[in-house]
């Protein structure tokens, strides 16, 4: 699946999410040694006497090969120890690395809560700024794999809960790149989230782009009649609501919420005030959702501007379910989308 | 330390349990690879004589803890093939009504308090359901299984830690095949044997080969007994090869054909039924017997699990909350 | 301080919030021998030796005295291990107890939060209903001690997110009683968030009255101009701001938010809808709060009924500070709840 | 194993930078009692062989963690008095400006990487700065101090055996007291020699006692010569007896008035000061120097801290971000 971009440059290819990250990895790598990957089976047996073709280079293949270049130094594979590798990678970001660690699905990062909430989120905080805590968690997050409850989590409002944690979902593999370089750059610690379903996506990247901005938000579809913000997954699903409305004749903006903290709460009410309905989409609990911090944010400031109740898609709230009915019932979806945006018009 | 040899008939059993996973994990690999089961399937092959050799000493009533690699734990506790086969298919009448899947599966009416997808996720709970066991002072005893990458979860630390300072009816059962997805354990574990570690909590702990059914049962008919004596807890470490990778569809292209072909020689199945003919038994018979009786039941399973109902979508998020 | 409780029966006594909690384990151990106790220090050295006068009883005294009349198998001091001791928890539960469990300050809770998140909150679930987990999980929250940023946090919204669980927070000792109890009835998951600064209020407790039902609001104050919703504590600074804003004529009805998960958002909405103004406040951080959720929740149902934006007063978004001038401005504030209150009558 | 004796001026040193921790100590639980001073504070009296011990081999760029009982770590590492009395009373020119306190105070610039107040929560922290330093190849060496209390916490096991097979150069320094709060080791750690648990790691692990300077010295000094030689990781337990209470005003009724003249009879500084005399040094002499010395500082900087200002209530939110 093709998907827009808000950044299409000159020099743009098509390119994968996968290798949208990937290429961000490398980038940084090499423009600074500092930069170091740890992870359960990042490496993936690289190095191990087997054959390197043979490594798993993460569950996705995202850091696969990048043991060849950077060697074991600088791409280490962990234990099954999410405390302990959280912990090591708060360390190490406060004592000069600027590591980047994967803790391979986000079902797995209540194990790490403890290091991401108290330690690497309030460590600036708490020393009275002396000291920085430059550091990304990357990921994997949400449903549709029939991976169940425990694999299946976003957390994207846990995380965006906690003060102290930059938070970041792209949606697009430009996104992908340019949020992931500017994860590293930056010198707080990142939750960076990357949907399950999105790694085979491709779209147009530019490969000699520099970093995006964080607190940003994408805009992938202009629209006059309704605004849809999507995190993540989430956004595309917008887009293809968004393909359903136009046939029948309902113009909607798409916007990417690609950065969930720091969030751009202006450009948000200025784009929903425009079209004045806005819908807000993301697979996750209902209760305490990013949906509705953003829900209750953008309708304050537009209060009596709008032309209907703020639209909320997420998923049930209720653990994700194993059996593809159920699961298919419990996220969010194009319809529901739809029936959202519809909803915004007086509509169904 | 050579384990005791068991009465003929019972080393028999045992052969017929391993056996009868041995089969149902082939077979779930084999029908998941027609894509049309979903989620993720992780085979018990190879390890078989740990479930069977822990389980043999338990009752309906003791408790076990499973992992992600569930389906040899059911199987040794009891739980009836067709319904299991149901959930793994994500069907209404599934064990857990298509909630949860294989690395869900779970029944309580047998004891067998649920496979889990958070390596070491079971651990604590046994020492919870030991905790009960004690406290209600109701004889019951509890097992959890784990890998040797669970090893490395600080939970199983804190969890040995409390079983010991409250002498809690637990037996801890590390599972280990030297690889965690593609970490090799004598990469992310920091000592040759895991067992060493039980000194650090004050139970004992040993290593036994899980390819001798009756070294694992001999390990755990002592822990086990210990355990219902109230004298609290035991470690075991049982070795074995892993057989069919990670998960089934795993290439393991991490793994060197040398250890790939360990696993296959240190089959359990293979050995037992060496084991049963050289002291008499006619091993090849029961092997035919288990086979065809076994493959009926699998073949009945799948085809059912296959034509079964779907569950509700209405029902999605029932059984969250009990009202 | 004695505070307003919306149940006073004729057979009332006074008592403090912490002597509210105790009479409800004591109630509930009695009638059920399969409640037991864990935590780090509940016991306090009781059966150590020492004279059990000495022993802690708790960080703030609330288990003070039961290991007495229970003994060491049903008052467990545990080591310090969150992590483990609430596994154990949930493993207790599964197999026959209705274990209640200290886990000291709310902030620690991350130490626990796969067992939180990923067992108790998705046993019963994942299991299609095969199982029950009757547990509750105790801990005091909040900021006020000048405890600091890893002592000060409340987590209700991470909690209320976690689909699964149920919330609850008293604001009185009433509340803390009924509640408590009906918690350990209470067939699932319950984490009981009790506010520091609630240990030593005193209230009107009827000591013969039952549970009460979980999925209620508290009314603590009636008024017609607006209506102001607080979580524990916060409910509380609501009546002193009802307090002061009567003395400006303006009439402020005060609700707890006591029950979290399920929430009463009927209730909510028509008490809100009667006064058509809404302050909602929470002590915690802004992002993705209660305080959004019930705002987005309420908002969308009020949509075009309400006279004014609602007001959200939270913590600020930032880990809690330790010097006094600091945490005063970071918290919230009866003149915080004032100004909000105030604007939503177009005032300020 | 007894310790070789350091050279008499070492040991002088030594004395000196214990009593003042003691002198410190003491003065911040009286001034605390006066109820100006905001939070908690948790006295290092009794532990200072361990910080001077171990930090006596290292520099400024070495790094530390420490604990909710942090004090003695920053006097051991080389932090100013004035501004770590600033941070305790919450001022604008307090190490961490008032954000932070007891709790979680810190000197980057002198290689304290903070007090915390979840406990263990320092440990994985010094993992990740000793990573840092073999990545980096500075030669930079960690050292972590925890409480036995700590040793229960499951991120401890991990960074043991994350430390253990990266050959990280870190030092784990148990302070084991006996008592977490009101919870006796004796009941709560399943094992009489925490030390033990290091087999499990494959790192050596020796106990000392923390009322022998000379024993720490030794003990840190092969640990951190090991550490600095790129050999890994070392287990460093240092029994010492709680003096004061866990917090400033802990009645400590859970506490046995035996265990209690315990602590006093295994005093450091008393200890000390009679080996010095026996090794023909004035340590009288040494005493009311030191005492007159670091009074007249603390006199300062506490007077100093009172005086000082408090942090702009406008920049509550400061430091959270880096932009
Ligand atoms: C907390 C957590 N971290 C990571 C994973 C991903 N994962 C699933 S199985 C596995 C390897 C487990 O290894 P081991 O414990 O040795 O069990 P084995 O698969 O070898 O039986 C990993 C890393 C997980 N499920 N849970
Ligand atoms: C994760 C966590 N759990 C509980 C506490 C509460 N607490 C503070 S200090 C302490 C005891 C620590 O004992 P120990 O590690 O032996 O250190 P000591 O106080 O004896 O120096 C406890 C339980 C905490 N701060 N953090
Ligand atoms: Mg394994
Ligand atoms: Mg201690």
């Amino acid at each position: 699946m093709s998907t827009a971009t808000d950044r299409t440059a000159a020099g743009a290819v098509e390119m994968t999410f996968l290798d949208a990250l990937k290429d961000a990895l490398l980038t940084c790598m090499r423009a600074d040694s500092r930069v170091v990957l740890l992870g359960e089976d990042i490496a993936g047996g690289a190095g191990q006497g087997a054959p390197l073709e043979g490594a798993m280079g993460g569950t996705f293949g995202v850091t696969k090969g990048l043991f060849e270049e950077f060697g074991p130094r600088r791409v280490l594979d962990t234990p099954i120890s999410e405390a302990g590798i959280t912990a090591a990678t708060v360390g190490a970001a406060m004592a000069g690395l600027r590591p980047v660690t994967d803790l391979m699905w986000a079902a797995f990062a209540p194990k790490a809560f403890d290091e991401i909430v108290n330690q690497a989120a309030k460590m600036r905080f708490m020393s009275g700024g002396q000291v920085s805590v430059p550091m990304v968690l990357r990921m994997a997050v949400g449903g549709g794999l029939r991976a169940a409850a425990q694999h299946s989590d976003t957390h994207y409002a846990m995380f965006t809960n906690v003060p102290g944690l930059k938070v970041v979902a792209p949606a697009t593999p430009a996104e992908a790149r340019g949020l992931l370089m500017a994860s590293i750059l930056d010198d707080d610690p990142v939750v960076f989230l990357e949907h399950m379903a999105l790694y085979t996506t491709s779209g147009a990247v530019d490969a000699a782009a520099g970093p995006m901005r964080l607190g940003e938000l994408g805009v992938l579809r202009d629209g006059s009649d309704v605004t849809i913000a999507g995190v993540g997954h989430s956004a595309l699903m917008a887009l293809e609501a968004a393909a359903v409305l136009e046939a029948e004749g309902i113009s909607a903006e798409v916007l990417s919420l690609r950065s969930l903290q720091p969030l751009d709460l202006d450009g948000l009410v200025a784009r929903a005030g425009a079209t004045g309905r806005f819908v807000v989409v993301e697979e996750g609990p209902a209760r305490c959702s990013v949906a509705s911090d953003v829900a209750a944010q953008v309708g304050e400031r537009l209060f009596g501007a709008l032309k209907a109740p703020i639209g909320r898609v997420t998923s049930n709230h209720s653990p994700v379910p194993f059996s593809p009915p159920l699961e298919d019932a419990h996220l969010p979806s194009v319809e529901k989308v739809v029936t959202a945006a519809k909803r915004t018009m007086g509509l169904g | 330390m050579t384990a005791p040899q068991l009465p003929l008939s019972e080393l028999e059993e045992a052969y017929r349990r391993m056996l009868t996973i041995r089969l149902f994990e082939d077979r779930a690999r084999r029908e998941f690879g027609k894509g049309d089961m979903p989620g993720f399937v992780h085979s018990y092959a190879g390890a078989e004589a740990i479930a069977a050799g822990v389980c043999a000493h338990l009752g309906d009533a003791d408790m076990i803890t499973s992992t992600h690699r569930g389906h040899g734990h059911c199987l040794a506790k009891g739980v009836d093939i067709v319904p299991m086969v149901a959930e793994l298919y994500g069907r209404a009448n599934g064990l857990c009504k298509g909630r949860g899947g294989s690395m869900h599966i779970a029944d309580f009416s047998k004891g067998m308090l649920g496979a889990n997808a958070i390596v070491a996720g079971g651990v604590g709970i046994a020492v919870g359901a030991a905790l009960a066991a004690r406290t209600l002072g109701d004889g019951r005893v509890a097992a959890t299984f784990f890998g040797d990458g669970a090893t490395s979860q600080g939970v199983l630390h804190e969890s040995m830690n409390l079983a010991s300072i409250w002498r809690l009816p637990v037996v801890f059962v590390c599972e280990n095949n030297g690889w965690a997805e593609s970490t090799p354990a004598a990469y992310a574990v920091s000592v040759p044997q895991v067992s060493v570690r039980a000194a650090g909590y004050s139970m004992p702990g040993t290593t036994v080969d899980a390819s001798d059914y009756e070294a694992v049962h001999e390990a755990a008919r002592a822990a086990v007994d210990r355990a219902r004596r109230g004298e609290g807890p035991s470690f075991i470490e049982a070795t074995y090869s892993r057989i069919g990778g990670h998960y089934a569809g795993d290439p393991e292209g991490y793994r060197s054909r040398d250890d790939r072909r360990a696993a296959r020689d240190a089959d359990v199945i293979a050995r037992t039924a060496a084991v049963l003919a050289g002291r008499g038994s006619d091993s090849a018979a029961i092997t035919a017997e288990v086979e065809r009786d076994v493959v009926a039941r699998l073949d009945e399973a799948f085809a059912a699990a296959r034509a079964s109902a779907w569950p509700d979508a209405e029902g999605a998020d029932r059984y969250v909350y009990s009202n």
